[in-house]
């Protein structure tokens, strides 16, 4: 497929952005198995795309917000690896000072306003970044990323019906990767074709998009988000996206809910591959590029472990300060 | 300047509101309808329907946009038709609002109030006569006021408009209608300072929010037997102002605590720890708690009353604790 | 308007309920200004006919299930009005011994389950009572009565889909009266153009009809009743209706968000008047017939006051008694 | 038969279900998935999808389903993946499983379990990491059950089926893997009634849940320095038996409180409020409670370790009682 206006340098930076959280994912899961890191870890390999794609259409200054399963948004919203890692770690140079974890990674400079471990618990905050942008008359969205198990959630509702009726400048990016932990869609939502159907019961467009190809995910958003910028209100859009590992780091990749070869069918569709036989195809790099990527990521991936390892905890003055805002 | 509760509540947040284009205030019939209980009278028509935001009913919902607001550096005020409802907002309230500023180490916080009555009025049945303050002051992160008077309404909504904290703020149905000095000019009151209602001599009794006001009529009842009791409203129940009340407690010796919530870990348990923590031998007898009863609210009117504390029985209590001097 | 199959009993005993709730809640008005009753008072006076055409289709062991607004309800079940006006009285005759109040009537002999207070909090209880009677393979019906207030509710929401993905024997019935206090469904719904869409979003069948036409109500029930009871899954009726007065004792009928002429409007659709016109036009009755029946129910009414006002209040010991059930 | 505190909940669950067809477990990942912490393995395959019923994400939703089945006579038992995710449901819990027998004048009842594990793991995060037994005993109408050892789990979760009102019934992540004796046949244990795990003399220790464990290893060690410590497990928070606690605290004139959960309105407060009332003159100096930190829980481990009660500090707690006799 080739895609009008791609260029090398675009395509490369997508390619390594999903290649830096696929190796630091896959860093993690050695580590927690090493007992560096620890409590829940919701890899997000397989679902690089979304993420990745999504966020490229963004600016600076717009917001995101996520779900508990956040370590590619984060990485993908430019966050440091080495700070990232060291919240897994839980040390004390951790984007939260070791007091959030895998599950609550926030990084305010880069209006990246956290993961929520509550499903569907996110959604109304995300329609009030966006009321507040609204508000205050700024030209910003909101893109709140959640899966598609929080679909039936009265907090969905409530806050999708909000930002419709108020026309709130957010999209609504749902991870559609088919489970919520062991549940497939369609034994959790009633009138399961997908959901955008949801939103389109609030009066709010949708759309659907292969969540397996960045460049697609990237050129709806880019649309989109022009759109919700322009004070046209929320949208929401349902990637199509597939978890390669197992909910989290105690459920295997296949088993109970899913067969071995479902998960195989799907990695053939793999987000890395996909995007770099474009690139491939296009002429627009080499494999010695990919090579050198490797390379580079890899080094990131290896110095972000080793400045999480060599971080301090945090002392035990720590746990009580921040309960309140002092000034 | 002589005002209701209600107005003295008015007044804080449109002084606030005027100060700070940052605030606006959200929840269920606050703009055209001038609030359920008409605190925000005339709200919408200075403020505009943009700061004075009515919403449908999805407490989840509306409390969570608010704390996200928040987030991104506005300063909601969420009004709750009745704190029941906060029920339904818990999630985002002691999930939320109480922990992103853990959370996030410090990166984000959220500059919130949530008010409105709790408490029973009369004959509202068992779903929407409730004292909830026990539950919001378990959770740290959060901010709790009640406060009893006019006066001290205005001055510690506006202390809570003004904290970059999640403050609950409970009102009461029944306080509403109630006057008293509000002064002339602007005023805060800090949050976490106690008030010492009442100076007395044999017995210390702490009480909040409405139940200041029986106890009051208590204390006065008791004056003319002779009994100086003395009066503390915390005013601020969590961070709660405990010094005031063990230096009282040291002076008479005994302790009586009223409240109007469910005695079963009620608030009053924790105070009544604290106390004998603090001051054991300084006690000349197990404190005594005045407390609702331990049932769902009943509708029938001798029933309700009979499960809400009145002045009789804190006078009882009182002196079941003098009489055992 | 004739509608097949209609006799003359049967609409008259339909019009003798819909002003036994006219007249008992006009009493019930009455006894609040003398402070007899307290509390909340929410008057049904305009929408009779959605209760008693619903009812009127459902075998005597079918659950009904309501809101805070549920005299109606309640006295369309058969509930008895001494009993009915004695718990508005809060006294220990009353149908929950005084306990539970105007917005809590319950009357488990008729399967009259409640009415509940908290908007939308009732709706997944209506499901468990329809997963209670599948579950125990009887051919019962479970109907839910609601204002359209409670759509946006997350519980609304999260029952809808339950109901739906488990095909539970559940009528949902939305009495639209337009607004939620003071707030127009508008206002507060961001796809208005009528509540059914709601429904529709999770695959449930749904119609709507005119609340103020008690025929046409119960002809609508009747159908899908017998849809529902063979096993066909959750049905959804928006009932367009409209409340006469104000939202409770302390609002009044118009002022801030709606006109008079609005509501003289509305009552030009009496729900009385428009079934009288039909008994008339349709030689069912006689004047005589209606001047008989205000007789009686007036008779009814009047020693429902009796009654509640002779009646003692609970004894003290009643406070502690049924917070837990003691066998 | 040495089971798993696991197992004894699948035992108990299993038996019940077997006598009673009105049961059903109901719950996210109850069936196919076997439980997210298996403790329902085996049941879709045994009882089949329409008694183990897997649930969308929905926990007001279903927790509300359950109480209307049990309304129509069913006998429901709601496995909450965590207790965290009660917050969701507690409207219903509160408003409707809770009131709905007393608002009926006893018309109604709610025969309904609702249990999944509260407290701490280990490193989940603050919004994964709360023990709200307080709050739940705080309303009237409900039971609240918080065993330790998988022999009281399962003739308390029996007992808990069997009861014909809504019973909270508190589990934890870190016991289900803890082994013990649980018999060989079927038995209940009432609820209600606590146990005297330990007998002592130089103090009494209330402890419960997760923490029951460190405080029997804590009494282990103070036994080598000749202290003797009296450890009680209430078992069942509410009704809560206070006679057996207040009859050792006479006898040993010193009282520790251990509970995981945050300190403030705990349910510890309660129990020494409770037990200065009964037993002020037989205390020799004030109780002494050990408890969870008042923050949100932090992920780092060291913090977390440092935010829940640990042995050392209930020792601590023992001694500084005993040395001031
Ligand atoms: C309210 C709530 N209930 C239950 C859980 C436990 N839980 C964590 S993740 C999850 C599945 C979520 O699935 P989905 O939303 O599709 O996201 P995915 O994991 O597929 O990315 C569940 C049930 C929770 N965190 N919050
Ligand atoms: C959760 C909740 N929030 C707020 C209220 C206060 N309240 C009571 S009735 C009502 C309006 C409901 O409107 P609708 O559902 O349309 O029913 P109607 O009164 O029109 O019959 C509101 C906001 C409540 N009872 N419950
Ligand atoms: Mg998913
Ligand atoms: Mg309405």
């Amino acid at each position: 497929m080739v895609v009008p206006g791609m260029d090398r340098s675009d395509v490369l930076f997508l390619y390594r952005q999903m290649l830096l959280i696929r190796r630091f994912e896959e860093k993690s899961a050695e580590m927690y198995a090493l007992a560096k890191i620890a409590g829940f870890l919701h890899l997000y390999i397989g679902e690089e795309a979304v993420a990745v794609g999504a966020i490229a259409a963004l600016r600076p200054d717009d917001y995101a917000i996520s779900a508990y399963r956040d370590h590619g948004h984060c990485l993908a919203r430019g966050s440091d690896p080495g700070h990232v890692m060291a919240e897994l770690f839980g040390k004390a140079t951790g984007l939260c000072q070791g007091k959030g974890g895998s599950m609550h990674l926030v990084d305010a400079p880069r209006r990246f306003m956290g993961g929520y471990a509550i499903v569907g618990g996110h959604i109304p905050l995300a329609t009030g970044l966006a009321f507040a942008t609204k508000y205050q008359k700024l030209d910003l969205v909101t893109v709140c990323f959640f899966g598609e198990g929080a679909i039936p959630s009265g907090q969905a509702h409530e806050a999708l019906n909000l930002a419709a009726l108020w026309k709130l400048p957010v999209v609504f990016i749902c991870e559609n990767n088919r489970y919520g932990m062991g549940t497939p869609a369609e034994r959790a939502i009633a009138l399961y074709a997908g959901v955008a159907e949801t939103a389109r019961s609030y009066g709010i467009m949708a759309e659907r998009v292969d969540g397996m190809d960045v460049l697609a995910v990237r050129d709806v958003m880019r649309k989109v988000v022009e759109q919700v910028r322009a004070g046209q209100g929320a949208f929401f859009i349902e990637a199509m996206t597939y978890r390669f590992l197992g909910h989290s780091m105690s459920d295997p990749a296949h088993g109970h809910y899913r067969t071995k070869e479902e998960v195989e069918d799907h990695r053939k569709r793999d987000p890395l591959l996909m995007l770099k036989e474009t690139i491939l195809s296009n002429n627009l790099g080499a494999e010695t590029d990919f090579i050198q990527l490797e390379r580079e990521v890899g080094e990131v991936v290896t110095s972000a472990v080793k400045f999480a390892d060599e971080s301090p905890f945090p002392t035990p003055s720590a746990l009580h300060t921040h309960v309140m805002r002092e000034e | 300047m002589l005002l209701s509760y209600r107005e003295a509540l008015n007044q804080a947040m449109r002084e606030e509101m005027r100060r700070n284009s940052r605030i606006f205030l959200i929840g269920e019939e606050v703009g055209y309808y001038q609030g359920a209980f008409k605190v925000s009278k005339g709200f919408v028509e200075e403020f505009g329907p943009q700061r004075v935001v009515d919403t449908p009913i999805t407490e989840a919902g509306f409390t969570g946009l608010a704390i996200g607001a928040a987030m991104a550096g506005l300063h909601p005020i969420v009004e709750l038709m009745t704190m029941n409802f906060g029920i339904l907002a818990l999630d985002q309230i002691v999930n939320n609002a109480a922990k992103i500023h853990y959370m996030s180490g410090g990166q984000l916080s959220v500059p919130l109030v949530i008010r409105g009555p709790g408490s029973a009025a009369h004959q509202l049945g068992a779903q929407h006569s409730q004292s909830l303050e026990a539950w919001f002051c378990h959770v740290p992160g959060l901010k709790v006021i009640a406060p009893a008077t006019p006066h001290d309404a205005k001055g510690l909504l506006k202390s809570a408009i003004r904290d970059n904290n999640p403050v609950i703020f409970i009102e009461a149905q029944l306080l509403y209608g109630t006057k008293g000095d509000v002064g002339d000019g602007e005023y805060t009151i800090p949050i976490g300072v106690a008030e010492v209602k009442r100076v007395g001599r044999d017995a210390t009794i702490v009480a909040y929010s409405k139940m200041l006001l029986l106890t009051l009529e208590a204390a006065e009842q008791l004056s003319r037997e002779d009994i100086e009791v003395e009066v503390i409203d915390p005013r601020t129940l969590k961070p709660l102002d405990l010094a005031t009340i063990v230096a009282s407690v040291k002076k008479t010796g005994h302790l009586v605590i009223v409240e109007e919530g469910w005695r079963f870990c009620g608030l009053g348990a924790q105070i009544a720890e604290s106390v004998y923590a603090a001051a054991f031998d300084y006690l000349d007898a197990p404190i005594q708690r005045v407390t609702g009863e331990d049932v769902p609210m009943p509708y029938s009117r001798p029933l309700e009353d009979a499960a809400i504390p009145d002045k009789a029985r804190v006078i009882e209590a009182v002196k079941a604790l003098c009489g055992a001097q």
